[in-house]
């Protein structure tokens, strides 16, 4: 449980002139869900997509398994056991969901590729339903599952959500946050973005605040979700 | 050594590319066609290659230009003393005519055609975001319309040049009508094939047009109702006789030149205002995001009509005043590369940007022109050249700022 | 009672052998919040684009007052006076926040072009006019001091209103919100809420509000209806609906 | 109405061989579109780089040898052909339009009108402006049948360009298909990032791309060397313009659609010159794409895009 | 000074095989001047300009002639591109000599500066149509035509010539310059019957219909004009050339006094039997003699022009008041597969 899966070391990650992040260090142990939670604009997305290469870290170092991943192609980093639930969805729009899912274990064989389908339909089978529609057309909701479905096909070892919630119904979320506390059961590291900080912390083993491209705090789920301040900025008081 | 390595597999890439093309010479030989093997290029092209790689001089000229210091027109002291510049360029632009070569008001004349042309598509594709690839069909529609006109009417060139303009507009709106709502990349191609199409007309309609020899003879502007020819049409008074002077064609040079400075002051005054208007700022929305525009109660089939046929109406002045300086059109005159250069201006500028426009349209036109004496090397280059230019500024030479309507923020107000 | 300013009869939508919306019926009345709720893919969104005018509806009527709307295309039924907010903020990113508010009064202002290029008075004063009602809508949501700003560049949460008051400026007697709240923060949709409710009292406008937030959707709606499949399965006040059982069960979940 | 029938069986004849070469060329801008979005004004040049490719080698193998058997020149020219111009493919992308990733839409569609003229200019410079003509090598006919004294007939070279066009398109299909290639293709064309966040390597599908594009290009290039016996370094240009316009009319980014639309192109241009003056073949065929956009927005087989608001 | 002499004519594009000849003979003419002294000392200097052959090209070619002063242009070929340029040397008080353009209209508006050394397409068309109609006999006459003022304007002398004999052409129709695929057209030759097709162009087209109309099987005798009569038909065409008749100037390469001259050529590896080698050099000779007699005076030369005759290559030259050749002979030549060609009586 504090074998260090991924860490950052200073990392500072800039949009041209813009620094988003400013000096980030924290780290990910195997097997943690581990919470990123911060105000619009802190630098949640860069931070999570930094990590997968794009941007790419201007300085500092990013390890996952003990190897430096920061100057790494993208596509080298993903193939390493990481997937990612991107902000904003970004399922392929003219593709059918099976395709979409297909995707997902772009590096899976045939055999493999059938059952991890046959988990993400029952996690959501919603997807089964409309396994011919073209993700485009998808309702946002929809959509959300599809990210999350995608990123599971890969059997990775480390997932990135980012804002699962987004967009979902209560009955859904409720549902998500059980999938993730499943997945770690099974082994998978989770890093999670959320805006929706109650439910994150109350999951999560750790958690760190990020403000304005720097981390500000870094705690146990808990003792942050009993934070005074924290519940002032992020819980709506 | 990983540099060694590229720059060996860059060099054999390089051999691989030129031998066949450069180090092998096709010649035709009356009835046999035979090779002629020279070496020499393809060495030469791998060496450089193969040195540039190992030096890594791109990495190195980057860091050149880096270093270098931007000189940003668009900063705060150039666009506070605009109005001083602008005087300046207006009085150097009306005393050049009168100091330089023949030659070279010439080809000032030619680039401020272009100048016209690349302020119209800048409106179409810097503005409105339509990819017009056949924007040169509305640049014939007013060369023929001035040209026919003259010819079977003998209508003068200042009556013309409205007509040309309002025939080009006439034939934007026709166009725009049905394919406006086309998305994107089918816009352009469906205008590339309907720029197409009125160069096959042209071509091919002889009884109107002449076909593919064009029409000649075409007459020159007159000058408050002189003629600046050497013999008078019937009933007409030349410059020259009216002034008694001795016939000198430099006469109708200059005032080539003047008339083209006008019209491009003419441009730049109506553009800057509508960029200011309404229709300005709903372009550049329209351009962002058709659909927030639909919900906020825009008609974006009439916003982009507007802005079609407006830049269709300077191609169109634009044309007929080509087909007076020329005194000759052909529908050849009207290819898709004339669409393709006009847009490179407006992309090179830097979309929106009226001064980059400016300077990117002298750039391509001016630039060309000097570099005649190496005719075999001038369109090579010419390509190169706009390749290197957009790896070296994408956003072009001037990215373009808009006239912003600014609120004074709360501060400010209340001083 | 005043009479509706919306009426949904009937209301279906069919994507192929889909059936995204069926028999939807619903009124909003003047001055109310009126909330659609409902799982993902409930149809909710498609309501909203087929009363704003992006989708043709296959079957049933929408008036507007008394008038039918049904099928207009979208600039018609905004200049009507129904504008929307999207599920994914649409604003015109490089514009800045005050030129986002003059283009939605493009309807509003004198687009003559003879005036315009030549400056007239009546021109300057039309365009006067549209910056003060800028002004004061950036006030109202917060945004004066960023007015000079890139939309692009906002925050996500000051995006949400400066749409909003993208809405607000074309003067609409009926607002649309998609998901205004997602995205944000429990601290910024409570100020959400507070200028809705703000806008509602205020500016007699009313509001049809798409909601996953159910602390926002029950505080704030006067009316809710709930819809699942395309279909509705209740309708009613918070409370109501709070207790429908099929709500519960297909929406809500157990507390 | 007896004797129409063999003037229409020739005519079709000519029009799907035009269609074939264009077809060819129309792949390469559908998937260099459907990938990058980009129209790729260069692939043109590709295309007559490999007519030329393909002239000098055979030039060079027939002056060599003097008795290689016909068959050995041509698999050698197409071979050499295909591979040089392949690299060629590779090479445009990697210099002109890959530092150009991420730039405004329109940034690197003037990148590649530059390379199309600097290609063009540079294969004058090499091969001089002149056509080149090459002699009939393949002359005679696959068949040539007597309809009623009316002679239909399809040559040598004609026959061929279609069945390597058929041939090349079925391949290309199934291995789009089938393979991980070409369902990393699938995926770069819909989200570029996105199939680089799952892992896919995105800068060898767009360069596969380009050289799948630049082979078919080479073969179409090298067979109207064989066939039509004329080139010059400007034939890319008005044969990118058609191919490009057969790949809007099936329908843009999609294979099979750029099949279709080529054929269409070629047997439209056929037709409308057999009936109408000769002259305006090229206005029917423009005006068809006009016309089929008008109607059916995203060609012939596009999927319609529709964007959920 | 020396006297600058401007060559124009298509260096670059598909009929640059003509620009060739102009430039071989121009120069051969200019060499051999300067090697007896020049005009009373002063050297002629020439100044290659490319108009590709093409009418949009020519107008920036004059313009930049008269920006740059120079006086004497030798050219340009094609008539299309020609017309646009006379007009403006013209007006601009250049003198010049076009040794190719043959359409009647480019001397037909009067111009004081504009002169040929060559015959006029209302010379060459009724002699190819009385050719055809005579010895060719055809059961169906087709004429086909590039569009251009060339030929378009000598496929129209051929059909009212043809016409006037009672053979009316079973068509008559334009192609585009440039297009390869001709497959649709030959078909529909075929479909028409014609035995005789008369082709007014240049050759690169001319050698596609011959290849694709022996591809298909189509039987006929084909004919053209100057513009097709080159090598390089050949190169294209192949074997199918075998048999195309053309209408050439006379050969004067095979006349005895200018055996000299032919040699200078061979000597230099060139071949001077092109139809617009000698009326090159022709036009450079009569504008030197010229300038000889009234000095570099363009206008005066232009006068001298028109009143006097001039000893050249070509015989003995005089112009008429519009700047045409008094007298000028077309022969019908018989085109073989080996690029030689026999006159046909
Ligand atoms: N592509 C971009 N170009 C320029 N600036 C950017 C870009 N993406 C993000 N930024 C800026 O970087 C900062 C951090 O943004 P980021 O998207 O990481 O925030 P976030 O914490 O994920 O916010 P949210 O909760 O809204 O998703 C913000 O100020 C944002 O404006
Ligand atoms: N253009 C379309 N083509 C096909 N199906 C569509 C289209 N638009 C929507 N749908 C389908 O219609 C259903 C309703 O979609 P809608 O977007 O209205 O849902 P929603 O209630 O807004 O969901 P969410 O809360 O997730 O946004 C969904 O199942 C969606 O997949
Ligand atoms: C060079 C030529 C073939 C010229 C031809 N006689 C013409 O008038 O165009
Ligand atoms: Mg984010
Ligand atoms: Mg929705």
């Amino acid at each position: 449980m504090s074998e260090p899966m991924l860490s950052f070391e200073n990392v500072h990650t800039f949009y041209g002139k813009i620094e988003a992040l400013k000096g980030v260090s924290l780290t990910v142990n195997r097997g943690e869900i581990v919470t990123l939670i911060g105000a619009n604009g802190a630098g949640k997305t860069t931070l999570l997509m930094t990590l997968c290469g794009s941007p790419r870290a201007a300085s500092g170092t990013i390890r996952f398994e003990g190897e430096d991943i920061t100057q790494r192609e993208t596509h080298l980093i993903m193939q390493g056991g990481i997937a990612v639930s991107p902000e904003g969805r970004r399922v392929f729009p003219g593709l059918s969901v099976l395709e979409n899912l297909q995707m997902g274990g772009f590096f899976s064989d045939a055999e493999r590729i059938e059952e991890d389908l046959e988990r993400v339909f029952t996690l959501f089978p919603r997807l089964r339903e409309r396994s011919a529609q073209r993700a485009g057309t998808m309702s946002g909701g929809e959509q959300q599952m599809l990210a999350i479905g995608r990123a599971l096909m890969s059997r990775p070892r480390l997932l990135l959500l980012d804002e699962p919630s987004l967009g979902l119904a209560p009955l859904i979320i409720a549902q998500i946050f059980q999938i993730v506390q499943e997945i770690r059961d099974e082994g998978v590291t989770v890093f999670l973005v959320e805006q929706n900080a109650h439910r994150a912390l109350a999951l999560a083993d750790r958690g760190y605040v990020i403000e304005n491209g720097r981390i500000v705090m870094s705690d146990t789920g808990s003792a942050l979700l009993a934070n005074a301040d924290i519940r002032k900025a992020y819980l709506g008081g | 050594m990983k540099s060694l390595k590229t720059a060996c597999m860059a060099a054999l890439l390089t051999a691989v590319l030129t031998l066949p093309l450069l180090g092998a010479h096709l010649v035709v030989n009356g009835l046999s066609t035979t090779l002629v093997v020279n070496l020499w290029p393809v060495g030469i092209a791998v060496l450089l290659v193969f040195v540039a790689q190992l030096l890594d001089l791109k990495a190195r000229l980057g860091a050149i230009t880096q270093a270098l210091p931007t000189v940003s027109l668009s900063s705060a002291s150039f666009s506070r003393h605009i109005r001083l510049w602008l005087a300046v360029v207006l009085v150097a632009a009306l005393i050049f005519p009168f100091v330089a070569s023949r030659g070279a008001v010439d080809v000032a004349t030619y680039a401020l055609t272009y100048v016209m042309l690349g302020l119209g598509l800048n409106i179409v594709v810097g503005f409105a975001g339509l990819l017009d690839l056949g924007y040169v069909a509305f640049y014939a529609v007013g060369a023929y319309s001035y040209a026919l006109l003259s010819q079977y009417f003998g209508l003068s060139f200042w009556v013309c040049l409205p007509i040309g303009g309002l025939f080009a507009a006439t034939f934007g709106i026709l166009l725009g009508f049905p394919v406006l709502r086309l998305r994107g990349d089918y816009l352009a191609i469906v205008t590339l094939g309907f720029g197409e199409i009125i160069r096959l007309v042209l071509n091919n309609w002889d009884s109107l047009t002449h076909g593919p020899d064009g029409i000649n003879g075409i007459a020159r502007p007159t000058v408050f109702g002189l003629e600046l020819n050497r013999r008078a049409s019937p009933g007409g008074t030349t410059l020259h006789e009216f002034f008694g002077i001795p016939f000198d064609s430099l006469y109708a040079v200059i005032a080539l030149y003047l008339i083209a400075l006008l019209l491009v002051i003419l441009t730049l005054f109506i553009i800057n205002r509508l960029v200011r208007m309404p229709v300005g700022r709903a372009w550049e929305a329209l351009r962002e995001d058709e659909i927030a525009c639909r919900s906020l109660g825009l008609n974006p089939t009439l916003i982009k009509l507007s802005a079609f046929a407006l830049g269709a109406c300077f191609a169109g002045l634009a044309g007929a005043f080509y087909a007076s300086r020329l005194g000759t059109i052909t529908p050849e005159s009207f290819t898709f590369i004339e669409s393709a250069v006009v847009l490179a201006i407006v992309v090179l500028g830097g979309m929106g940007s009226q001064i980059g426009v400016i300077l990117a349209a002298l750039l391509l036109t001016v630039l060309p022109e000097l570099a005649r004496s190496f005719s075999e090397y001038r369109m090579l280059i010419f390509g190169l050249v706009m390749v290197l230019m957009m790896i070296w500024r994408p956003q072009g030479l001037m990215p373009a700022t808009r006239p912003r309507l600014e609120l004074p923020t709360a501060e400010e107000a209340h001083q | 009672m005043k009479s509706p300013l919306l009426t949904v009869s009937g209301l279906q939508m069919r994507f192929g052998g889909l059936l995204a919306v069926d028999g939807i019926e619903f009124q909003v009345n003047p001055g109310e919040i009126f909330a659609i709720i409902g799982p993902n893919g409930a149809g909710k969104t498609t309501v909203f684009n087929c009363v704003s005018g992006f989708y043709r509806p296959t079957a049933g009527e929408i008036r507007l007052d008394a008038r039918a709307i049904t099928g207009q295309p979208g600039h018609r039924i905004a200049r009507a006076g129904i504008v929307r907010t999207f599920q994914n903020i649409r604003l015109f990113r490089t514009m800045t926040a005050v030129e986002n508010l003059l283009v939605a009064q493009h309807a509003q202002l004198d687009t003559n072009w003879f005036s315009g290029l030549f400056m007239l008075p009546r021109f300057r004063r039309a365009e006067r006019d549209a910056l003060e009602r800028a002004a004061y809508w950036l006030e109202k949501v917060g945004l004066r001091e960023y007015a000079n700003r890139e939309a692009g560049n906002l925050a996500y949460g000051q995006q949400r209103r400066l749409e909003i008051a993208r809405c607000m400026i074309t003067q609409p007697r009926l607002l649309l919100l998609d998901e205004p709240a997602a995205g944000l923060n429990p601290q910024e949709t409570h100020e959400l809420d507070l200028l809705i409710r703000e806008l509602r009292d205020q500016h007699d406008v009313a509001v049809l509000l798409i909601e996953h937030d159910m602390s926002l959707v029950m505080e704030i709606s006067d009316r809710i209806l709930v819809m699942e499949y395309g279909r509705p399965i209740g309708i009613g006040t918070p409370a109501e609906v709070r207790s429908n059982p099929r709500v519960i069960k297909a929406y809500l979940g157990e507390e | 109405m007896n004797d129409l029938l063999p003037v229409l069986a020739q005519q079709v004849i000519n029009g799907l061989s035009l269609g074939s070469i264009y077809a060819l060329i129309a792949i390469g801008y559908t998937m260099v579109y459907g990938i990058i979005g980009m129209i790729n004004f260069a692939h043109g040049e590709i295309y007559m780089i490999g007519a030329y490719v393909g002239v000098v080698t055979i030039t060079a193998l027939g002056a060599a040898s003097g008795a290689m058997p016909l068959a050995l020149v041509l698999s050698g020219a197409l071979i050499i052909a295909v591979v040089v111009t392949a690299a060629y493919g590779w090479t445009v992308e990697r210099v002109a339009y890959r530092p150009l990733r991420g730039s405004p839409r329109l940034v690197p569609l003037i990148s590649a009108i530059g390379m199309s003229i600097f290609l063009q200019n540079y294969v004058q410079l090499g091969q001089g402006a002149r056509d080149i003509s090459v002699p009939p090598l393949l002359p005679g006919n696959l068949f040539e049948i007597d309809v009623e004294g009316f002679p239909v007939s399809l040559s040598l070279t004609r026959a061929l360009i279609i069945f390597a066009t058929l041939a090349l398109m079925i391949a290309l299909t199934l291995y789009i298909s089938r393979s991980r290639m070409g369902r990393a293709c699938r995926a770069c064309s819909q989200d570029m990032g996105m199939a680089n966040l799952l892992g896919i390597d995105t800068n060898r599908v767009i360069s596969f791309t380009f050289v799948v594009g630049a082979i078919l290009a080479a073969v179409g290039g090298v067979l109207i060397g064989l066939s039509i016996g004329k080139i010059n370094p400007f034939i890319g240009f008005v044969a990118g313009i058609k191919a490009f316009t057969a790949a809007v009319l099936g329908g843009i980014g999609s294979i099979p659609g750029a099949m279709l639309g080529g054929v269409l192109l070629g047997l439209t241009e056929t037709f409308a010159s057999a009936f109408l003056p000769t002259e305006y073949k090229d206005v029917v065929a423009f005006g068809l794409l006009v016309l089929i956009l008008l109607f059916r927005p995203t060609g012939l087989l596009g999927t319609p895009d529709v964007e959920k608001v | 000074a020396d006297i600058r002499i401007a060559v124009a004519g298509p260096v670059t594009g598909p009929v640059a095989q003509y620009g060739d000849m102009q430039m071989i003979g121009a120069e051969m003419a200019i060499e051999q001047i300067n090697a007896k002294g020049g005009i009373k000392g002063d050297k002629l200097v020439m100044v290659k300009m490319d108009d590709a052959c093409e009418p949009k090209q020519s107008p920036t070619v004059a313009n930049q002639v008269v920006n740059d002063g120079i006086k004497f242009v030798v050219g340009h070929l094609c008539s299309g591109a020609t017309k646009p340029a006379a007009k403006i040397y013209d007006e601009n008080d250049v003198l010049m000599v076009s040794p190719a353009a043959t359409n009647d209209a480019i001397t037909a508006e009067g111009f004081k500066m504009v002169f040929r050394t060559i015959g006029k397409d209302s010379q060459q068309g009724p002699a190819a149509g009385k050719f055809i109609v005579s010895h060719l006999k055809p059961k169906a006459l087709a004429i086909i035509h590039d569009k251009q003022s060339y030929g378009q304007g000598i496929a129209e002398q051929v059909r009212e010539t043809a016409m006037a004999a009672g053979v009316k052409p079973v068509m008559f129709e334009g192609i585009s310059k440039g297009d390869t695929d001709f497959s649709a057209l030959i078909t529909k030759l075929k479909t028409a019957g014609a035995d005789v097709i008369y082709y007014g162009g240049y050759h690169p087209e001319l050698g596609l219909l011959l290849r694709q109309a022996k591809e298909q099987g189509l039987q006929a005798k084909w004919m053209g004009p100057e513009g097709v009569g080159n090598k390089d038909l050949n190169a294209i065409a192949g074997d199918a050339v075998e048999g195309l008749y053309v209408t050439l100037p006379q050969d004067f390469t095979t006349e005895p006094e200018n055996a000299a001259l032919v040699k200078a050529f061979k000597d230099k590896g060139q071949d001077p039997s092109g139809p617009f080698v000698l009326t090159s050099y022709a036009a450079v000779e009569v504008i030197a003699d010229s300038i000889k007699a009234v000095g570099a005076d363009p206008v005066k030369v232009a006068d001298y022009m028109r009143k006097h005759t001039f000893k050249t290559p070509i015989g003995e030259l005089g112009f008429t008041a519009s700047g045409d050749l008094k007298d000028f002979k077309f022969v019908v030549y018989e085109w073989h597969k080996d690029a030689s060609k026999t006159a046909v009586k």
